[in-house]
C-alpha cells in the first residue's frame, strides 16, 4: 500500500455517466492485481473527506498506468469527472485482497459476471486469466442501452453476454437469466442482490464475490465496513482488508 | 525534537500528537505504514467487559468536512484486548492510553481495574460519551452527577491516572469538566463526536443503520476549540484535544486554546501518515512562530496579552 | 408549481423556502438579483427594541465547510423597522417573519406586540438563541422554563403566530421543543448556530473580536437532520429547518427528517441567487423521487416503512 | 454586479508568493472601475466555504480580460494558485465604490500609495487617472527585496518610489517616510497601520483609502464588514457595499 499523488494522462465518458480515467505514477506496477481497489481524494480542500474506493480495471505495468471507470453520481465522482489531464489525482493502494487469480489453472473455464458498475474490475481480472490459458465467458448486465461500456474490450477476451434490465440491448432481464453454463469458477461483482442470487451456483463449481460496503479508512482500522461470517455472532471479516473478494458461502451478503 | 516533549499524569510524551480511539484500531494497521514510535501515545479502540460486534452497516456516512459513524463500540472484549492487543503494542516503546466504556458503572470498573494493570497502558481514557450505543455511553457524560460518580468509583481501581472523554453534546459543558475534576480526573480529553445523521434521498432513511451517529471531522474543530476555550480557564487538570485536527497548524491552535497535547481520528482515514507528517511540520511552525517549546503556546489565547506576531499585510 | 406550496401557521407558501434571518438583512440588497417574490417567504434580521451597533469587527471567521459570525445583533432598532425596512418590503407580494430579540422578557414582550400589527409580517420567530449577545439570547433558549416563558408572555400580545428558534447547543433539544409548544408555540426554526471559536496563529487570540460565535453552513447540516428528526417526532406544531442547506437536495433531506419549511442562511453569501435557484430545482428532483408534492416528504423518514425508490448499484 | 464563470486564461507567480492571474468572460467589460473588487470562490465543494475579495488589478474591455494579483497566503489563495488555464473560476462582480477617478482634473497632481498586496488596485487607478491628463506619483511599500511586483510596469505610468521595511530593494523603510510631495489627491490601499499615518496628509490634499474588512456576504447584507462613522455611536458603513474606498475622515481606521 502506498499514497501516490498520480497524474491523471486521459479521461473520457464512454457511457451514460460512466467514465475512464487513466493516471500514471512510476510506482504503478503488477503489484497491483485484479479485485484490488485503490482509494482515490477527490478534490482538494476538505470537502469532500473521505476517499471513494474505486476498483482497479487495468494496469499497464511497462508505462505505470493504472485504469479505473467509475459512475459520476454523488459528489466526489462528480468532482472527479472534471479533471483535466495534467491534474494530479491522490490516491492510496493497492488495498484489499483480489480474486485468486493463481488458484485457476490453464484449461479451466471461468465464467465472470459482472452488475454495473462492478464490471469493471472483471475486465482485469479476465486479462490475468487469459494470460494463464484459462477459457473465460461474461456475462455483463446493465441497467439500459446507454448505460452499456466496454463490450468489445471484453469480446476480444472471451465470449460476452450482455443484459439490460429494461432489454433496450442484449438479452433482457438480469445476468442471472443467462447462467446456465457450467464452470469450474465463477467470479462476480456487483450489486447485493445479484450475489445473493449467485451464491447459489456454489453448488455448481467455486464461487467468488467481490462486495461493496461504505468505509472510512479502507485499510482495516476502522471497522466501518464489517460483515457477518456464517454461523456466528461476533466473527466478522471486514471487506476493505479481509475483501472484497470472498468465497461464496464465507460471509453473510 | 525536545522542542515537543510534554509531560502529563502517565505520559511523558516525546512529542503531543497521538491517535484518537477509534480511529486506529489497537495499531497493527498503521504499523504497516511508519514505526508507530513516532508517535506522543496511541490511544487505543474502546474496551469493554465481553466482545461486541457492534452496529449493523451502514456504519459510516459523509457529510461536508466530517463523517458520521455508529461502529457501536465493536471490540473483542476485555480478555482478548489483555491477552492479544495490548501484548502486540508492547513491542513499541510507545505509551499507550486505554479507552474504556460500558453501560453500567460496574462494566466501567470491572474494565478499568484490570485494564489498568497492563504493563504498557499509561493511563485511561474513559469513554462516558459515545453516542452510539443506545445502554449508557453518552448518558453518563451528558449529566454532572453521574460523570462524576462514573470518574471517582474508576479512580478507586485504576493503577494509572485517568482522563475522562467529554461529550460536546451538552448545554453546559463546563460543569461537567468540573464534576470530573472534583471526582479526581488526572485529565480531560475532549471532544467525542456531536450527534448528527443524514438521510438517503434514494431510500428516505438515514444512511447509517443505526439511524444518527457520531460527527467527527474538520467540521467539528470550531466546537472543540471553543469547548477547550471554555474549560481550561475553568480547571486545572490538563486537557488533550481533539475533533478535525489535519495539520500542525491545527494543532497549534488546539494548544493556543488550551490542551496540553492532541489526538487525531478522522484525518488518519483521510491520510494514514497524517500523525508522523504532522509531527515533523511542527518544529518548522514553531519557528514561523518564533515559539521555542510547545508548551509555551499553551492557553495563550486566554493566559494573558502577548501577541505572538504582528499580522502584515 | 402548485407541487411546492406549503400551508403553515400564518404562512400560505407558494414554496417552502426562504431566507434566513440575519442572512438577508431585510432584503433589499438581494432585490437587486432577482425578484424577491419569488420567495416563499423572508426571514428578515432580528429586530431589538433600541437600535444596535452589535459586536466589533472581525465579525466572522472561515472554518472547514462552514462559517463563525458574531454580529451581535446589529440592526436598525424596532422603530426605524417599523417605519422603513418593513414598508419598503411591503412592495413584495411576499410573507415576512419578523425576527425579535431581547435581553429580558420585557423587550421580547414590546418588540412582538409592536411588530406583530405591521401589516406584511405574517409571523414572528422568537431568537431565543443568539449565541452572540453577551446579556440574554442563548440563556432564552438553553432552559426549558425560561423558554416556556418567553413564548407564553409572547403569544399573548402577538396579533400573528409565533416561531420559536431553538438552539442546538443544549443537552436535550425534545425537552425545549416541548415547553414551547407547551407554551402555545404556533411552530419552531431550527436551528440556530452552533457555538464555536478559531484562533488566529499569527496573534495568539481568537479572530473574531467577540472571541466565539456561531457557527452556520454545511458543516452543522448533520446536526440540524438529527435534531429535527428528533424534534418532529416528540411535537405536533410545524417545523421551520435551517442550518447548511445549499441545494434541493438539502430541501428534500431536511424534509424527509420532518421539516415542513426551510430556510438558507450562509449559502447566500457563496452565491447570491441560490434561493431562487433551489426553487426551480425543486420540482425536476421530486420528478427523479417519483413524488408529486412535496408535502408528501415530511417526516418520511421516520413516519413508515416506505421506500422512495430502491438504490439500484 | 453578476456571478461570472470566468476561464483562467493565464497565472504566474511574480513574486514571492505573488500571482498574477487573468480572467476572461464576455461580460468584463469596463463597467470594472479602480478600487472595486471581486469576490472569488476557490475550489469546488464547500471546503473553502466562503468567497475571497480581491481587487481588480487592470482590465482590457476589448478582449474582455481581468487582471488580479493576490498572495497565496491561506486556503483558499493556495488553491487558486494550483489552477492551470481552462480552469473556470467563479467570481463576482464588480463589488464595491471604487476609487472617484471622474473628481479628479486633467494637470492635478495624485499620489497613490500601496502596500504590499495593496499595491494592485492602484495600477488599474493609475491607469484610469493618466487617461484623464492627471500627473501621477507612485509610493509602492514592500516588505522586502523578494516580494516586490509590478516596478517597470508601474514606472510606465509614472515616478516610482519603491520602499522595503527590510531595506533590502529601493528606499528603507515604510511608504511614510517617502511622503514630502505636495498633491491634489492622495489615493492609498494597504494594511491599517499605513492607512492609519496617512489619515494626517488630509491637511494637504484630498486623501481616499481603499479600507480591508474580513466579509461575508460582500454585498452588504450580513453586516460582517461595518466601521465605525466617526462622531457617531451608532452610524456605520459596510466597508463590502459603501467602500472599500473613503475618504480620510470618514470612517474609523
Ligand atoms: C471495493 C469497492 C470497489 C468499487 N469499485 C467501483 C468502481 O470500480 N467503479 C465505480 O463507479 N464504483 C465503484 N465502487 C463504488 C464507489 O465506491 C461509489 O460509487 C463511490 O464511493 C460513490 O462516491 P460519490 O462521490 O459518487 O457519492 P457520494 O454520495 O458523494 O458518497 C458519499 C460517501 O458514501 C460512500 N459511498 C456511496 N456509495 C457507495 C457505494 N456504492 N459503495 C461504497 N461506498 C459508497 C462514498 O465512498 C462516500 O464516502 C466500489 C466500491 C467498493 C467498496
Ligand atoms: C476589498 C478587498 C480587496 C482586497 N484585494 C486584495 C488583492 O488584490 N490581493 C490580495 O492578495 N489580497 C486582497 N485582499 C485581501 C484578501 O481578501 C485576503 O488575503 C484573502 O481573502 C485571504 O484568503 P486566504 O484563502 O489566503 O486566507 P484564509 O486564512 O484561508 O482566509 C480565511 C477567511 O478570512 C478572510 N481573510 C483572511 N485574510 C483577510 C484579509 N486580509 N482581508 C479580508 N479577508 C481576509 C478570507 O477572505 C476568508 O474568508 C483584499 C481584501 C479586501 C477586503
Ligand atoms: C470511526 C470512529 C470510531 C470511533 N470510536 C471511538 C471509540 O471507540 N472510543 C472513543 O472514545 N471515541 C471514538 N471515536 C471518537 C474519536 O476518538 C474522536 O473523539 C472524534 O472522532 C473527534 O476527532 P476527529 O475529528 O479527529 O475524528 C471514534 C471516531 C470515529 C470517527
Ligand atoms: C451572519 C449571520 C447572521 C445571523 N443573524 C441572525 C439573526 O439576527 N437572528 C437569528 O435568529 N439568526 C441569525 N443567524 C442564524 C441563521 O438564521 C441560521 O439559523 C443559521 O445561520 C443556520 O443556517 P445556515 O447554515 O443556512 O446559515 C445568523 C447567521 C449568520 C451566518
Ligand atoms: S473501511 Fe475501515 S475497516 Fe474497512
Ligand atoms: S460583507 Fe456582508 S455586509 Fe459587507
Amino acid at each position: 500500500m502506498k499514497q501516490l499523488k498520480t497524474e491523471l494522462v486521459n479521461q473520457r465518458k464512454i457511457a451514460a455517466s460512466i467514465y475512464e480515467a487513466v493516471l500514471y505514477h512510476e510506482s504503478i506496477d503488477d503489484q497491483f492485481k485484479p479485485g484490488q481497489f485503490v482509494h482515490v481524494k477527490a478534490g482538494a480542500g476538505s470537502d469532500p473527506l473521505l476517499r471513494r474506493p474505486i476498483s482497479i480495471c487495468h494496469v499497464d505495468p511497462e508505462e505505470h498506468l493504472l485504469t479505473m471507470i467509475y459512475r459520476a453520481e454523488g459528489k466526489g465522482t462528480n468532482l472527479l469527472k472534471n479533471e483535466v489531464p495534467g491534474a494530479v489525482i491522490d490516491i492510496l493502494g493497492p488495498l484489499g485482497n483480489g480474486f485468486p487469480v493463481d488458484e485457476v489453472k490453464s484449461g479451466q473455464k471461468a465464467v465472470l459476471v459482472g452488475g454495473g458498475i462492478g464490471v469493471p474490475p472483471l475486465y482485469y481480472l479476465s486479462e490475468k486469466l487469459r494470460e494463464r490459458g484459462v477459457a473465460v465467458h461474461h456475462v455483463n448486465g446493465f441497467q439500459s442501452k446507454e448505460s452499456v461500456f466496454y463490450e468489445n474490450e471484453f469480446k476480444e477476451l472471451g465470449p460476452l453476454t450482455i443484459t439490460t434490465a429494461d432489454g433496450s440491448y442484449g438479452e433482457s432481464g438480469f445476468v442471472t437469466s443467462q447462467l446456465d453454463l457450467s464452470f469450474d469458477y465463477l467470479f462476480a461483482c456487483g450489486p447485493s442482490p445479484m450475489l445473493q442470487a449467485l451464491e447459489a451456483y456454489r453448488s455448481k463449481g467455486k464461487v467468488y464475490l467481490s462486495l461493496e460496503q461504505r468505509m472510512g479508512c479502507g485499510i482495516g482500522a476502522c471497522l466501518a465496513c464489517v460483515c457477518h461470517v456464517h454461523g456466528s455472532d461476533l466473527a466478522y471479516r471486514k471487506v476493505c482488508s479481509d475483501g472484497p473478494v470472498f468465497e461464496a458461502g464465507e460471509v453473510v451478503l | 525534537m525536545s522542542r515537543l516533549t510534554i509531560e502529563l499524569p502517565g505520559l511523558s510524551l516525546k512529542n503531543p500528537v497521538m491517535p484518537a480511539s477509534g480511529c486506529f484500531g489497537f495499531g497493527r494497521e498503521y504499523s504497516k505504514f511508519y514505526n508507530l514510535e513516532k508517535l506522543g501515545a496511541i490511544m487505543v479502540k474502546a474496551t469493554t467487559q465481553e466482545p461486541r460486534f457492534g452496529n449493523p452497516t451502514p456504519r459510516v456516512a459523509e457529510t461536508s468536512s466530517g463523517m458520521l459513524n455508529a461502529i457501536g463500540l465493536q471490540n473483542p472484549g476485555l480478555d482478548n484486548v489483555l491477552q492479544s492487543e495490548l501484548p502486540w503494542l508492547s513491542q513499541y516503546d510507545v505509551p499507550v492510553i486505554a479507552n474504556v466504556a460500558g453501560s453500567t458503572i460496574e462494566d466501567y470498573i470491572a474494565v478499568s481495574e484490570k485494564i489498568s494493570k497492563a504493563e504498557n497502558v499509561h493511563a485511561l481514557e474513559l469513554n462516558i460519551s459515545c453516542p452510539n450505543v443506545k445502554e449508557g455511553g453518552l448518558a453518563f457524560g451528558t449529566v454532572a452527577e453521574t460523570a462524576y460518580e462514573v470518574t471517582k468509583e474508576v479512580k478507586k481501581v485504576s493503577r494509572v491516572p485517568v482522563y475522562v472523554k467529554l461529550s460536546p453534546n451538552v448545554t453546559d459543558i463546563v460543569s461537567i469538566a468540573k464534576a470530573v475534576e472534583k471526582a479526581g480526573a488526572d485529565g480531560l480529553t475532549m471532544i467525542n463526536t456531536l450527534l448528527g445523521m443524514r438521510i438517503d434521498l434514494k431510500t428516505g432513511k438515514p444512511i447509517l443503520a443505526n439511524g444518527a451517529g457520531g460527527l467527527s471531522g474538520p467540521a467539528i474543530k470550531p466546537v472543540a476549540i471553543r469547548m477547550i476555550h471554555q474549560v481550561s480557564q475553568e480547571v486545572s487538570i490538563p486537557i488533550i484535544g481533539m475533533g478535525g485536527i489535519q495539520s500542525a497548524e491545527d494543532v497549534v491552535e488546539y494548544f493556543l486554546a488550551g490542551a496540553s497535547a492532541v489526538a487525531v481520528g478522522t484525518a488518519n482515514f483521510v491520510d494514514p501518515f497524517c500523525c508522523p507528517t504532522i509531527i515533523e511540520d511542527l518544529p518548522p511552525l514553531l519557528d514561523e512562530l518564533g515559539v521555542n517549546h510547545i508548551n509555551e503556546l499553551i492557553g495563550r489565547s486566554w493566559k494573558n496579552e502577548w501577541t505572538l506576531q504582528s499580522s502584515s499585510r
